[in-house]
């Protein structure tokens, strides 16, 4: 059983990502907010799944996808909104936008626009907390793409050779960009790739947060205890186009409805809590309300910011 | 004359070698099931099959050095690395395999293959999808490197790169592919490689540039005529190996030489010009030189740093005037 | 039962490889072969297995430890010999070394400076040779440590994905330079690693020639039929210091001895064609004397020959 | 003064920043059991143990990104290259990682870290072993770059290098390794960076070198002298951030300027002085600038080869003997 605060939390975290994502492609569609804008809609059991076994002492480093972690990791959203609209007031103070969001003070160690680029920073964070003595961690996402890079073997053989505590998360959401991933992956499961280093490899249902977190708390466990790393693959589908704007031609609208409509992770969770008891209709529609404000805040709070001074363009290089 | 896009001139570029030469195949990410993110793969699946015209995993390393293979084997391949900004990737196949393997296998083979590799500032794509890094390509002997500025010479410089017998790197600025320029239908347009283009000829100053900063390089140059001075613009073309003769007589003739791109100005290709012009042409200039670049940091991603990042052409105009 | 011009075979290309590698050594230490040169002495079984089982249309990508497999897959000593003096008249005119190795006329593509360089080149090639139509293969060679270099992953991968004829032969010698193979790599068998590509992981005692030919065999068959590729892993013993004139500091004298004394691969072949009656010592002295006189006029052709002038710098940089 | 070799004076800068910040760690290939291929880690694990000398697996992309995650999580690595041709298989995590993170993230941190690359031609190593490539660093905003010349200064910028927050990539010539020199042992030697020293005074001609090549430079310096030709060397020791004040100062008073490295000259830094100098020190010149760099081509095996591709004492000797 799980404690109530618990499911909100998850519910909190699941809705804040959905409709924080929600706006920015209504302000992308705009044309408010400059760059690629890449959505993490239906892919949200994953992030809170997951960091919700986490401390801030814990790092993560994410993706080109990177919104959901960066909130599941317990980043501000006005900041973040303030970020991709290239204010002065977001967490890069606009140098970065959406691809290089971070909140270092939560240890969400940065979005990458380089597919793998994450791989070993993760596992340096994790080989740095050993050094030190500590027993934090550190998590990389990353896709189904990503898992073809030549860092995701180097990174893992590393961290196996050397029991770190890192936890390679692989959001499995069938597609890298307009590829299926099964034209140009030589395994239907990522996670078989885990007998090649000798760690365990698990796959779950990335759309059953309960699933997500379990089987995270268990690799957070194997690591904090200095068991070594766990590759996770969480099965999932990208719900929107790669990027926003995306002409999507490689597939049907249809096939993404009914994926989403028979799958979305957030109406599953809604059922299940509802069902059992957990938490009433009215506790939840609370929690939207109360995230739906936090958005329109945050984009209040991005317009109102200011772009930053030309002179800005050489702060922050070296120190 | 018929005008075409930048985009759609390197797909004919493709069409019409992949016509002539059935070894030549592309293979890259994201390029056959939708035609590549500007359009400029669209449709080369259906003529020439997927076999032809190959998605690839996310392995860039893999994406070269299975060109090089290929090459070695007797095909002509075209790896497309989506942005330039993910050669760092695949660097180690680029420069040790790619460049070196004809010359420290003492001229057993070739290696014909292009790097098809799209550049520059985008929309806001900030630090790591917005680089132009083309001078490092320079300093590696081995390879050639090209830049086209327009439709003609997009079409015309890639049809002579899958033609030539060397590793050839052939750059395409991403704002650029939407620009149309005239390219004539009837006749073969082959742009030959290593030999640069006076644009517009002129007495007082020599622009040189290539790329996308051509455009700025001929706004100014308009501009500057009407304050009346007359500056020639010579377009590069190819980065390697650089035509000096081309940029030695165009300075000897107007005593004055400005050098733009969009790269980072230091270490830039800008500084190996500086430096031919500063040896061999010393005695013709009649002021210092001025290299236009990009600013010192990365490519910030908020629109207004991106464009107080961006060399452009009153960058230019103002270099040329403290030559006077 | 083995065709005897095959025996005598495997044992000629064997004892070519061991006394080529004798003179290098002699050669490189008295200072007359410039440069860095690793040996390949008591892996002969591995690299002769396998080509045994190529034709000259197929491809092999080599190592930094390259004598071994260019003398295997047909290459001439004289002008091999010639290349590691740096003279005019070697496969490179001098310009590649031993590290730069190739013959390109029986489809030796090089050997290759940069650990791990070669997986992606190879696998090229069999793209090729699929495209062609052909029924030819590639084949590149490895170490254990070269398997934990990122290139590994991104060759297998696509290779296994778009079932290219290419096989993948790692010849674990339990050492990557001075490091013992399993502090570093994360998993005892290599051939492991198949399983994360979806294809066959085979082991064989890579000092006994049979099990090699015989394990190369089905995987060059599988590759020939378009099955696609197969990780092969044969464990041997690296008997000499990594380079020629390494301290070897981080092992002991006794313990290489031992495993050479007790695991020769030309021993263990000679034991079993004699035990067996397939050859007579007799011809096995004979075929060691033809070696040794090749071997012999091979460094008479090298110290006969020019170094290349100061113009040939130039050529063949460009076509 | 004492005289230890430069491979010792690295050694040496590790120890004491070691013994002096438990942060600061190192890892690389085979620099643990044997003490590195030129001695440079020699004894290392015994004082710091193996948790701060690590051996990794042949992974340069794992080297490098966990050098730069470990910086992110408040540690000091030093990761080692083991050989600077090496760099092309990391470069994305050098230029797209290290050199951008604290830049993209808005100054949120830093990535104190440094890389050792040793470089440059030795015994025959051929084109994969043997190359000098720091000026594509020159063109990467968010790193600084060194490169000694002799063992103080391969001391002193090192120490520096581990202290300083920011990416550092620091260029070590394998054939200096041996190289003896005076390091004093009482005090401790710290070279600032992004200061070029003048290692020379002279009146006629600027010569600007680093690492070996500054041995031919002052050769020639000395050779010339008994010509009656005074040479300034300046030695640039940061070869980014350049410094372009001594280096114009130095050329107001001599007037001429010869740039030696052994890097390919095409592209080289010397095309950075080069043009920095024709930029903001044209009125200075009194003779055409020479660059002597290596040839427009990989580093061949053969030893005659190998001898003609360097640049070498003479070609300075006859550069600046070109100006006169
Ligand atoms: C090294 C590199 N190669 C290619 C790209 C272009 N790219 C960006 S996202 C993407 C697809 C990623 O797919 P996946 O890893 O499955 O993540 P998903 O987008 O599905 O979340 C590609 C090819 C890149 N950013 N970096
Ligand atoms: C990319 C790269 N990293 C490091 C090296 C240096 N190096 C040369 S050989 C070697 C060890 C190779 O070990 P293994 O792959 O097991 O082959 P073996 O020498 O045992 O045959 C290393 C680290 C290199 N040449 N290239
Ligand atoms: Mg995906
Ligand atoms: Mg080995």
């Amino acid at each position: 059983m799980y404690d109530k605060e618990l499911l909100k939390d998850f519910y909190t975290t699941m809705v804040r990502i959905r409709y924080f994502e929600e706006k920015i492609e209504e302000m992308s569609l705009k044309g408010e907010i400059p760059g690629f804008v890449h959505l993490y809609i239906g892919e949200e059991a994953i992030a809170t799944g997951v960091c919700k076994n986490l401390t801030r002492k814990d790092y993560i480093q994410s993706t080109h996808r990177g919104h959901g972690h960066t909130i599941a990791k317990g980043a501000q959203l006005d900041k973040m909104m303030a970020e991709l609209f290239g204010k002065k007031t977001g967490y890069c103070k606009g140098k970065g936008g959406s691809m290089h969001i971070a909140d270092f003070s939560v240890g969400m160690l940065g979005a990458n626009g380089i597919v793998g680029g994450g791989f070993n920073l993760a596992t340096g964070g994790a080989l740095a907390e050993k050094m030190k003595g500590t027993n934090n961690i550190a998590v990389v996402f990353f896709g189904d793409g990503a898992s073809n890079r030549g860092t995701f073997h180097e990174a893992i053989n590393m961290a196996a050779a050397w029991k770190l505590p890192v936890i390679f998360v692989c959001e499995n959401n069938e597609w890298a960009s307009t590829t299926p991933y099964l034209e140009q992956t030589s395994v239907k499961d990522i996670a078989d790739r885990a007998v090649g280093y000798g760690i365990p490899g698990v796959i779950v249902d990335g759309n059953d947060i309960f699933q997500v977190y379990e089987a995270a708390k268990t690799a957070v466990e194997r690591a904090r205890k200095g068991e070594g790393p766990t590759l996770l693959e969480a099965k999932t589908y990208r719900i929107k186009g790669h990027f926003v704007g995306d002409p999507e031609m490689y597939r049907t609208k249809e096939e993404v409805k009914e994926r989403f409509n028979s799958n979305d992770p957030i109406k599953r969770f809604e059922e299940n809590v509802l069902s059992s008891g957990s938490l009433t209709g009215k506790e939840l529609a609370e929690i939207r309300e109360k995230v739906m404000l936090e958005v329109k805040k945050a984009v209040d709070f991005a317009e109102n910011s200011r772009f930053p001074e030309v002179e800005e363009l050489y702060t922050d290089l070296y120190v | 004359m018929r005008k075409i896009s930048f985009s759609q001139a390197t797909l004919e570029a493709m069409q019409e070698e992949m016509r002539r030469d059935k070894k030549v195949f592309i293979l890259g990410e994201d390029i056959a099931s939708q035609g590549g993110i500007f359009g400029q793969f669209k449709g080369l699946p259906k003529e020439f099959g997927h076999d032809r015209v190959l998605d690839t995993p996310i392995s860039e390393t893999a994406i070269v050095g299975t060109a090089i293979g290929a090459a070695l084997a007797g095909m002509r391949p075209i790896a497309d690395m989506h942005f330039a900004d993910f050669m760092g990737v695949c660097m180690d196949e680029i420069f040790n395999q790619m460049a070196k393997i004809r010359y420290m296998f003492g001229g057993q083979t070739t290696v014909p293959m292009v790097i098809r590799a799209p550049d520059g500032i985008v929309r806001s794509a900030a630090a790591q999808h917005s680089q132009s890094i083309e001078a490092w390509f320079l300093h590696i002997p081995g390879i050639k490197v090209v830049a086209p500025s327009n439709p003609y010479d997009a079409k015309g410089l890639l049809k002579a790169a899958i033609r030539d017998d060397n590793p050839i790197i052939y750059f395409e600025n991403k704002d650029l592919f939407r620009q149309l320029g005239e390219v004539p239908e009837e006749e073969e347009v082959l742009v030959p490689i290593g030999k640069a283009k006076v644009a517009k000829e002129g007495k007082d100053v020599t622009i040189i540039s290539y790329s996308i900063m051509m455009q700025n390089a001929l706004e100014a140059a308009t501009l500057m005529e009407r304050e009346g001075i007359s500056a020639e613009v010579v377009d590069l073309r190819t980065i390697s190996p650089i035509d000096k003769e081309t940029i030695l007589k165009s300075v000897a003739k107007t005593k004055r030489l400005l050098i733009a791109h969009e790269a980072v100005k230091t270490g830039g290709v800008g500084a190996e010009i500086a430096a031919i012009v500063a040896e061999e042409g010393l005695d013709y200039l009649d002021a210092h030189i001025v290299r236009v670049g990009g600013k010192f940091t990365p490519v910030p991603f908020s629109p207004t740093l991106e464009k107080a990042y961006r060399p452009n052409t009153a960058d230019i105009v103002n270099g040329v005037k403290g030559m006077f």
